[in-house]
């Protein structure tokens, strides 16, 4: 294989994101994704980062965090957090990404609490921005690692709201819009079905339906025309090699 | 009025043990790690910290005993992953129990810019049907009373920081503030809270922030301390002047997995320096000058004249 | 994206018959006199005119017959006084009746917030007490569910316009600007309408704007047109550009109190001239020299480098 | 007499403002009031003007509205005008400016409709700012012109709240704080008792309590006390003229 899981995830969220979009940008992948989107397909992508930055083009190099310097210059707007949120919350956003530590069949995540939030296992950073996200951007993408103990029936915290129970759950809690879109894993692609429910929608070439099925915590679904998920372009893989040339991010 | 003093006093006469302080309000660029670190030589207790993403420096202040509270979004480590300190606290109480109050970044900045309006609240739609209200009696459970079908919201109640800790660009002795790049909460916090201190990478003469009064971050009269701190956000990025310093962030989130780790890196960067002049010479000049801006991106002046 | 088009265009593309207009948003400075003129010409009806004091051109649409309702804090003439075709529209029905809803300056800014943050409301503890609640079914009293006992608390409704038109000082062919100076209301306007035209004194290239991205006031991805039109703001200041033509407001005080002088002073000034150019040329060139910039006052610029 | 009413009016507001107070500074006198008290006996003074200014130094030149260039060219900050109403919301601003078209005992301003609201004889502007700054500063200074139609026992509509019935009528209604401090006119100064109903504590030098009685709509308390109000010094007058050769405010 001449691409590392990490490439093949990169360059699958990139395809996610349709040209004249507005894209909530989050941490670490989709930093990526945004800049092979922007140089591809979808040229007309604006990005937001919610530290208060607005791009119309990829940063000129690799960045650690959002908020880097090369990240600011050339920026189309420098601006104040709830602005940007604000416009998500008008539904200005089209598309967010974020990650988390725990996802359920619902597509909802846990980045908060690992076992109970009164006495928990693991206490994880939080939200940051993804309860937002999740929560105000018209569809969203997760991108996190396959893992049993990661895919889990239901979450232990709801962080970032999926689908929470299924079908009309969003609207009953109140929600304006949105929902997962998608969760590019490291072994696969899943999508939602009517009822909110993930399904395997596609098994990277490295890996097999029953790989997927062993590495996650439910009796997942799978698509009748389950396939495997196309790899990256050269071009796809070009854009990222070069803007992540030490791997920090895609190895 | 002359309010420049150095950060030790500014630390002594404006934060007192059981203040409640905003700082961190870029995110990722711009924390104030000098302001924080002599929080720690002062040996400061029972602090609340309010922030939206912590990257890193909300872990040190915990690991060290300051806190009590913290109200945020995210407490970690952006580059690197969790944050150990804060894990262990509430974990396992290390060095003592905190109480943490969850918010997200929206209803962090919709708690600061409430208490900025004299708002008691901010009503949002955001992390409905989450377990963040669970965890953080500050969002509550509501209906919007303008609807007749009483739609679920969250109101924010607003949190007004006793001081917000700001790193600057630059400012003038008096507390006119330049702050550029991506801006985060800050203005909210500095707007919000009873008292503001400005930790500056340059000291400038009045004229050169009163030349663009748009880009003035907050009312001096708000300004309770000026320090002039080169360096002070030191490893995170202040534009314009320096790059973010990846290693540090790494190299903290390995040593600091036991809290013997972390008190080895307490010792040498925190409690075995007076001040940042001497956290910069232990740092190294080549690595500091690696960091320094190594081209210009000036702004296009605007005029006000008329 | 180039949205570059004249003000004729923009009006009849974005400004339908009963879209709610905010404009005016600086109070006094960089008022959008040439595209209220615009919509006076091509005869728009049933607007709803947004804004916090309006120095005259409220009066101007009112007189027009363009309006049907207004959400304001103040409708006259800053320097002369009473605005005339405001006093007949509401004590005479003249030219038609028209709706007022009565804000007050941060009333009336708390509903563009609101609508910028996504939120239905936002509580405030201005104006309780007066009267304006029961003239402004937008302004709710209430109780605030946060005390027990239940303090009085006014809810502000959301109000976001259709367009709001902002008057700049410089902007790009893809709606960057850039707006220096009092703001106003502006950024809550830009932010809250569904979408934003650009009226600009000089089209430049887009580096410029993207040189300081902190003075971009709205995300271009929402402006929908922009337009370079010098001298579009006049009567009203343009900070860097020129001042206040204070003999004009009196003038028009003066001359509009009548119907007839108004529809005297329409002809002469918006409905006998084509654009602003004309208009201009109708002022007459020395008028106009006079109010030019005198003497420059530059910011002293940032550098956003690395 | 060797100086107008307004000279008069402008020189009385400005001793009402203490060095280092913040001053939510209204149009026409107060503009002058504000250079006043920089200029003598309040240097450290700060003004905030609503359409988003705040000023440590007199404008240089006469303002005819506070937009006006000279207004903003050395401004302390310019800015957004929420953020100078939600610090006046939150206690920062010590006194404000107001005027009106109708005022009553209790010091409740209408700037909005004489007459009834819903079949008004006259309708007048509006709040503008004066409803807020009546309801949010920690004390209110009323300047406006004396006469008989405009000082009514009860305004037709409350447009700015002084003390509304008088007693603790501000606490009932949930006011924050504030009320009026003083009613500055062509003819007197009054101020409040505790029931917060005005009297008259000083007349124009060039009248007489009778004449100030006459001209006011209700039966106006005298203070025992009561004196001619102190003239304007040369000072005072000089720096008037100076700001306003034209006499365009203040003649």
């Amino acid at each position: 294989m001449d691409y590392t899981p990490q490439e093949l995830m990169v360059a699958a969220a990139a395809r996610e994101i349709k040209d004249g979009e507005v894209v909530f940008v989050g941490m670490r992948l989709p930093l990526i994704a945004f800049v092979v989107a922007k140089r591809t397909h979808a040229p007309t992508a604006v990005g937001y980062f919610e530290c208060g930055i607005v791009r119309e083009t990829p940063s000129p190099e690799l960045l650690y965090t959002m908020a880097d310097p090369p990240n600011v210059v050339g920026a189309a707007w420098a601006t104040q957090l709830p602005y940007l949120m604000g416009l998500m919350a008008s539904g200005w956003v089209d598309v967010g990404f974020i990650g988390g530590a725990q996802v359920d069949k619902h597509g909802n995540l846990n980045t908060s609490y690992i076992g109970s939030f009164k006495a928990p296992d693991v206490r994880l950073p939080g939200s940051g921005g993804a309860a937002d996200i999740a929560s105000l951007a018209r569809r969203l993408l997760i991108i996190m690692a396959h893992e049993r103990r990661r895919f889990v029936e239901q979450v232990d915290y709801i962080t970032s709201p999926g689908y929470g129970e299924g079908g009309e759950w969003r609207q009953m809690v109140g929600l304006p819009r949105g929902g997962p879109s998608a969760i590019i894993t490291t072994l696969g692609i899943l999508r939602f079905d009517e009822r909110g429910e993930a399904y395997l929608a596609s098994y990277h070439p490295f890996t097999t339906v029953d790989e997927v099925r062993a590495n996650t915590g439910w009796a997942l679904n799978v698509a009748p025309d389950v396939h495997p998920t196309p790899p990256p372009t050269e071009e796809e893989l070009r854009i990222i090699r070069e803007y992540d040339p030490h791997g920090f991010w895609t190895r | 009025m002359n309010k420049r003093m150095t950060l030790r006093e500014a630390v002594e006469q404006f934060v007192p043990d059981g203040a409640s302080v905003a700082l961190g309000l870029c995110l990722e660029s711009l924390i104030p790690f000098a302001a924080g670190h002599e929080l720690i030589r002062q040996g400061r207790r029972h602090l609340t910290l309010i922030g939206p993403i912590s990257d890193m420096l909300f872990d040190q202040l915990i690991g060290a005993g300051c806190v009590d509270c913290v109200m945020a979004a995210w407490v970690g480590n952006v580059s690197a992953g969790l944050a150990h300190c804060f894990r262990r606290a509430v974990e396992q109480g290390l060095p003592h129990p905190i109480e943490v109050r969850d918010h997200s970044n929206f209803t962090m900045s919709l708690a600061l810019l409430a208490a900025a309006l004299g708002a008691p609240f901010i009503p949002t739609r955001t992390v409905l049907g989450t377990d963040l209200p669970n965890t953080n009696p500050d969002l509550i459970e509501s209906t919007n009373p303008l609807t007749e079908a009483g739609e679920p919201i969250i109101l924010v109640r607003a949190v007004q920081p006793d001081v917000a800790i700001l790193h600057v660009q630059r400012a003038d002795e008096e507390g006119h503030a330049h702050m550029w790049g991506n801006l985060g909460i800050s203005v909210e916090a500095a707007l919000a809270a009873k008292a503001v201190i400005v930790v500056a990478e340059e000291v400038v003469e009045r004229d050169v922030l009163l030349s663009d009064p748009n880009r003035i971050i907050v009312p001096a009269h708000k300004v309770v301390a000026v320090v002039e701190e080169p360096g002070g956000a030191h490893p995170s990025p202040v534009q314009g002047y320096y790059g973010r310093d990846h290693d540090v962030y790494h190299e903290y989130h390995r040593r600091t997995r036991t809290p013997e780790g972390f008190q080895a890196w307490l010792e040498e960067w925190v409690l075995g320096v007076p001040d940042r002049t001497a956290y910069l010479a232990r740092l190294g000049a080549e690595r500091w000058q690696r960091l320094q801006r190594r081209r210009s991106a000036p702004s296009v002046p605007v005029d006000y004249g008329y």
